[in-house]
């Protein structure tokens, strides 16, 4: 089976999202198959950040329908799309500074079990979910860091353990909001392999602002410019693709 | 690292020892009212601890706690007018209807967040404080005395001044022992998780909105126990005990001791009022010089009396 | 570590320490009085009043109420009734006071009546005088130098039908001192009360309630407004251009801790009153000028009643020789043996005074010194409404 | 109940709103600009009231009580920001709380201490001192409307100020995006100052404006902070808009509840029970509002700060 003919993990279909006057979102539709990076890139201002609201459930959309995993999930909210599998990072980093790694990720472990109303047991001595959480650290090669209040990490690891995070979840689909941002070439390299590794177990919606990360992993990239997808395909096709080097680089190349 | 686990259980248990011993010193010195006034300052820790509860652990500044002594202190005192003096009735009672409350004000309340809350939990506040204005039938803004003490099945153990201020003394230490250990419990986690950041517990898939009800109501119910025992510690139940001045206090003793240890919370209770206590003492315009010890605190001690304590 | 347990140790023991200082045993020849009085927050003016003449009476017998070296320890209670309790207690386990005085609201008294009364404490109260302490609850160890809640607005109602007033709108706070005052003031109105207002208390804003008041144009209004509300009423109803066209009777609303405030809109208003500037006997002449001169403002019946109590004591104790007779004490205490700056004065069987009630009214005397005047007597020598049901 | 009274109930409240405005204005510009929960707005109210009768016991002009009452105000607000507030800009808003209330135990104390206890006055100046008749007895008194106009001075005056000027910019700018403020090399300390110094002399106008109708007693501003919080909240912090309209809103609520409350409940109860009632809920309506309008809308009804 190859890639292009999977299943659909996640299909938008026709959104539309409008504050007044301003149309944020035209007629988006979009699919991540499973087995697949799809990357989402498009210059600021693009209508990226109103879209994965859309996605994750912070935001309704006036229009269209958002199908997860063979699902209509529109109607539901944040917590009840991330309990259904879908996993996230965030733009500006999201973790809870005062926790240390592994608490971070144990409550994600936690989370996943839906035992959260337990109230006497001592959580931090609580072996099965600091194990499960440990191998969520080895996968993104942070167990040394484990001890760590996770406020103390660079920025480079914060973003990585939100990816332990997202992971730690259990997702179907990881949506990934610039995880990049803000890091170093090494840090950015970092993630790359992590990502990477990830691929093949966990489909993933990257929106990225740095291109070379983006070509180095992504399977089909789609272009949102002024809310509306203007082309979807292949990493090369969309390197040529001229509506999209006009748009994107004002006639400039070099995607 | 070591320090810190050292303060973070060799305080309490100092300060707990310190307290237990509060009826011995009484004894030797012949001093009643240390007695007495300790007996007072442990109910108001017990309501400082589970405001603790919901605003260190889960920052929920709630502006109308005092509403739940009101409220605890209340069913005691009508069903004692009632000639119900049994404390397994009233009590669990007292703590029953501070948890409905809890439960319907907080269900509303939690929609809102920071100031908002902050204000709305001040309009259930006011509006518990103003239903009992007006009830008549139990004495209004006058009061109602209770003309005796509950029964605890026939040991007469409210009436003792040493026995009361045990009873205080282990709803006090039983209060903090539990919450203590949901802290750190799984509930506890997901209630400090929220918050931190409450946008990364809903993207792993936790709604905080029940676990932070679950909290409010845990903390209405605590404080209405509490309530429940300043009615008999006083004899007297007023309107006065839910006055917003009130909730704004018990706010202030629990940032003053250092919030989210819950025995900062005691410290805060012990020292807001023995200091209100001295002071006044002293002069007539102790507020003079409390009012600025309180600024000084809060710019130079970061993280209130603990902080201080700990030296950071 | 250590350092932790030294600084908490340290800080109980101060603590304890600095509670238990002046927990001197009191001797024979001194005689020590807790005064309770609210003297924070908006009424504080109600609590000074009455203190400043406690201490005037103190003053006046050189510091030796009767004759034994006077130690008076001044406490506020902060309006908070719970808070009030354990001051209480305070005084009596920890000063060891010999009797206790004051009390300025009915909340208050109500909460530190029975720890008072139940010490054994003889308690004379200075101000509040509400019905359970007159009534059912009354005690031989509690004597007032003031008056039962109701009578200052019975007087009222009285004069209401004195005057012929068919149509009468009642106003007060809606709490229980409220309630009982128009309680109070329908017992003797034989009119007809057309609309009773309740409003909030603390209210500032009156303009809808006077609004009410001129829509519905009735013969008199009667209001029981204490504090601060009662200056915002007074300077708005005056405002509102109806002082002089519907009469303004009150209880507790204008008297000389509110004049200071609203001066010549109050002038002309009626309230009644057992006591005022005016009713000439060698005590009040000399009490109000003593008073005036000591403190630079004008007396209020709040100042006189605190002056009568010091001055009740001062006299019981001379003619017991000391305090330690008790049973004498509360013997001598009952037969009241001073003369009160009100004229007329002597206990009745539930030990608040039999007195005259005065219709007074606000008048300006000099430039910035408005007061109270006695014009007309109302009650001659009455009791109030619950004695019958006091057993001692 | 007449056409008329309701005609009149409704001036008043509207007027009662004006003054809620008043008050309000300048705790919801330093709350939204600053984020800033300024407890001691209320006491700040305080001290301009009492500054005012100062001033007019030196010269017995309300003019020139007015403006040394002003003057003296922003005067005392710049001290305490200088020794107080400044330090606590960056904190977190609990610590804003627990020093703010020192300040208010303290000033509350110092104003008893340097005035009295007992309450005292300002007379309206002879200007406004009349009365206007409107119906039956009732006079409406021309203070009261000097009030509305001041208030809606005060409106006009912050909507120019905020829509018009370069620091209104910066304050609209503040409100819905502090950092982005920062980041553009502004002057942060300076803009809040200016804003408190503003928000000082909002607070102080006000005291001096209700003195002439309120009784200035120690501790007149508690009561009133909590009102003017409920003003702030149900209008949407930071926002001047929202909070003129939630202060009429308020204002009239009150009022009418105020003014019917006990009629309406006697239609449902007997009387007896509606005067136990009426009066009850009617001091508890604007609460019941509050809580209502956070229920519908969590953050006010004019959200300024998009979550």
């Amino acid at each position: 089976m190859t890639v292009s003919e999977a299943a659909p993990i996640l299909e938008l279909q026709g959104l539309n999202k409008s504050y007044g006057a301003l149309h944020v979102t035209k007629d988006v539709s979009l699919t991540v198959r499973r087995g697949e990076i799809h990357a989402l890139i498009g210059p600021n201002g693009a209508g990226k950040t109103t879209l994965i609201g859309q996605i994750s459930g912070s935001i309704a959309p006036n229009s269209g329908a958002i199908v997860f995993a063979g699902e209509d999930v529109s109607s539901l909210g944040v917590a009840q799309r991330a309990r259904k599998g879908l996993g996230r990072s965030f733009q500006i980093t999201a973790i809870l500074p005062a926790f240390s790694v592994l608490e971070n990720v144990a409550l994600a472990v936690q989370a996943k079990d839906g035992h959260s109303f337990r109230f006497f047991k001592r959580a931090s001595s609580d072996a099965e979910l600091n194990n499960r959480a440990k191998v969520y650290l080895e996968m993104v090669g942070m167990t040394a860091r484990a001890g760590l209040r996770a406020g103390d990490l660079s920025h480079g690891e914060k973003r990585v353990l939100e990816v332990a995070i997202a992971l730690a979840g259990g997702p179907k689909l990881m949506l990934l909001d610039e995880p990049m941002a803000g890091t170093g070439p090494e840090e950015t390299e970092r993630l790359v392999t992590v990502l990477h590794g990830l691929k093949a177990k966990i489909p993933m919606l990257l929106i990225e602002h740095d291109m070379s990360a983006v070509f180095q992993l992504a399977d089909r990239i789609s272009v949102l410019v002024y809310g509306e997808i203007i082309a979807s395909g292949a990493p090369e096709d969309i390197r040529r693709d001229p509506a999209v080097r006009e748009a994107y680089l004002g006639g400039e190349s070099d995607l | 690292m070591m320090t810190r686990r050292l303060t973070a259980v060799g305080l309490p248990a100092a300060l707990f020892v310190v307290l237990a011993l509060v009826p011995l010193y009484a004894g030797v010195f012949d001093d009643r009212f240390v007695l007495l006034f300790a007996t007072r300052i442990l109910i108001f820790a017990i309501v400082a601890v589970s405001l603790d509860f919901i605003l260190g652990y889960g920052e929920m500044v709630s502006f109308g706690h005092a509403a739940y002594i009101g409220l605890g202190a209340y069913a005691v005192g009508i069903l004692a007018e009632h000639d119900v003096w049994a404390a397994w009735i009233s009590f669990p009672l007292a703590m029953a209807v501070c948890a409905l409350f809890a439960l319907v004000t907080g269900a509303i309340s939690l929609r809102t967040r920071g100031v908002y809350f902050i204000m709305i939990t001040l309009a259930f506040g006011q509006m518990a404080y103003y239903t009992t204005t007006s009830l008549s039938a139990y004495g209004g803004d006058d009061g109602l005395t209770m003309w005796g003490r509950s029964e605890l099945f026939g040991t007469g153990l409210f009436n003792g001044d040493t026995s009361f201020y045990y009873i205080v003394f282990g709803v006090l230490l039983a209060s903090y022992l539990i919450l203590k250990v949901m802290t750190r419990s799984r509930f506890g986690r997901v209630l400090e998780g929220a918050k931190q950041n409450e946008a990364r517990m809903e993207a792993i898939g936790i709604d905080p909105y029940r676990y932070r009800l679950t909290a409010f109501v845990l903390a209405g119910t605590i404080a209405g126990l509490a309530g429940a025992l300043m009615a008999n510690q006083a004899e007297f139940v007023s309107p006065a005990y839910m006055s917003w001045h009130r909730s704004g206090e018990l706010i202030v003793m629990v940032i003053l001791g250092g919030m989210g240890h819950l025995h900062g919370a005691i410290l805060g209770a012990i020292a807001y009022m023995v200091l209100e206590e001295t002071l006044s003492g002293y002069t007539e315009h102790w507020r003079l010089i409390f009012g600025p010890l309180l600024i000084l605190i809060v710019l130079y001690g970061k993280g209130g009396l603990l902080g201080a304590i700990r030296g950071r | 570590m250590k350092r932790i347990l030294t600084a908490l140790a340290a800080t109980a023991f101060a603590g304890c320490a600095a509670l238990s200082a002046g927990a001197v045993p009191s001797k024979a020849e001194t005689l020590k009085i807790g005064l309770l009085a609210t003297l924070s927050g908006p009424p504080a003016v109600l609590g000074q009043h009455m203190r400043d003449g406690f201490l005037l009476g103190v003053k006046e017998a050189d510091g030796r109420l009767g004759g034994l070296e006077t130690e008076v320890i001044v406490v506020d209670d902060e309006l908070k009734p719970d808070a009030a309790i354990t001051k209480v207690q305070g005084l009596l386990e920890r000063d060891k006071v010999d009797m206790m005085a004051g009390v300025v609201f009915s909340n208050v008294m109500m909460a530190v009546y029975r720890p008072i009364i139940e010490s054994e404490t003889i308690f004379i109260g200075a101000n509040s005088g509400p019905s359970p302490i007159a009534g059912r609850g009354c005690s031989p160890y509690f004597f007032s130098t003031s008056w039962q809640n109701d009578q200052n607005h019975e007087v009222m109602g009285r004069y209401a039908s004195d005057q012929n007033y068919g149509n009468v709108i009642v106003m007060a706070p809606n709490y229980q001192a409220g309630k009982d005052a128009i309680a109070g003031f329908k017992r003797h109105f034989r009119g007809n009360v057309v609309d009773e207002i309740y409003t909030k208390l603390g209210q500032l804003d009156f303009s809808a309630e006077i609004a009410r008041i001129a829509d519905e144009q009735p013969d008199a209004v009667f209001t029981f407004m204490p504090g601060g509300m009662g200056v915002n009423l007074v300077k708005q109803y005056s405002q509102a251009g109806l002082n002089g066209l519907i009469p303004f009777l009150s209880a507790f609303t204008v008297d000389e801790t509110t004049l200071p405030a609203t001066r010549d809109m109050a002038v002309g208003l009626y309230g009644g009153a057992q006591w005022a500037a005016n009713l000439d006997n060698e005590a009040n002449n000399k009490f109000v000028r003593d008073f005036e001169n000591e403190y630079g403002y004008a007396p209020s019946l709040y100042a006189a009643q605190g002056y009568d109590a010091a001055r009740l004591i001062h006299e019981a104790v001379k003619l017991n020789n000391g305090i330690s007779d008790k049973q004498g004490l509360l013997a001598t205490l009952n037969a009241a043996p001073f003369e009160s700056v009100r004229g007329d004065f002597r206990f009745n069987s539930n030990q608040f005074p039999i007195q005259d009630f005065y219709l007074v009214q606000a008048v300006q005397r000099s430039k910035d010194v408005y007061i109270t005047e006695a014009v007309e007597k109302v009650f001659d020598d009455v009791g109030d409404s619950y004695a019958g049901s006091c057993r001692m | 109940m007449s056409t008329t009274l309701l005609a009149v109930q409704t001036l008043n409240g509207l007027q009662l709103g004006i003054l809620l405005f008043l008050i309000a204005a300048g705790l919801t510009l330093v709350f939204g600009v600053m984020d800033f929960i300024n407890l001691a707005h209320g006491v700040q109210y305080m001290l301009g009231a009492y500054l005012a009768v100062a001033g007019y016991q030196l010269t017995g002009s309300f003019w020139l009580a007015l403006i040394i009452g002003l003057a003296l105000a922003l005067f005392c607000g710049l001290v305490l920001e200088f020794l107080v507030f400044r330090r606590l800009y960056d904190r977190d808003h609990l610590d804003q709380v627990l020093a703010t209330f020192g300040v208010i135990l303290f000033l509350n104390e110092a104003v008893k201490v340097i005035w009295g206890a007992a309450p005292l006055s300002l007379p309206a100046p002879n200007l406004l001192d009349g009365a206007i008749p409107l119906v039956n007895n009732l006079q409406y008194p021309v203070y009261r409307l000097a009030l509305i106009v001041s208030g809606l001075g005060v409106a006009a005056l912050l909507y120019v100020l905020v829509t018009r000027t370069r620091v209104g910019m910066l304050v609209r700018a503040g409100a819905t995006n502090p950092d982005m403020v920062a980041a553009l090399g502004v002057n942060i300390r300076r803009l809040f100052m200016i804003v408190f110094g503003f928000g000082t002399m909002l607070a102080g106008f006000a005291g001096i404006m209700a003195a002439p109708i309120l009784s200035v007693e120690p501790g007149m501003g508690d009561n009133l902070l909590i009102l003017a919080f409920v003003v702030i909240v149900v209008g949407g912090i930071g926002s001047i808009r929202g909070a003129f309209l939630a202060a009429l809103i308020i204002g009239l609520v009150d009022t009418l509840g105020r003014s019917f409350a006990t009629d309406i409940a006697k239609l449902a109860l007997p009387p007896a029970a509606a005067n136990d009632v009426g009066p009850a809920l009617a001091s508890m309506l604007i609460y019941i509002l509050m809580a209502a309008v956070l229920f519908f809308r969590p953050s006010g009804l004019f959200p300024v700060r998009s979550a």
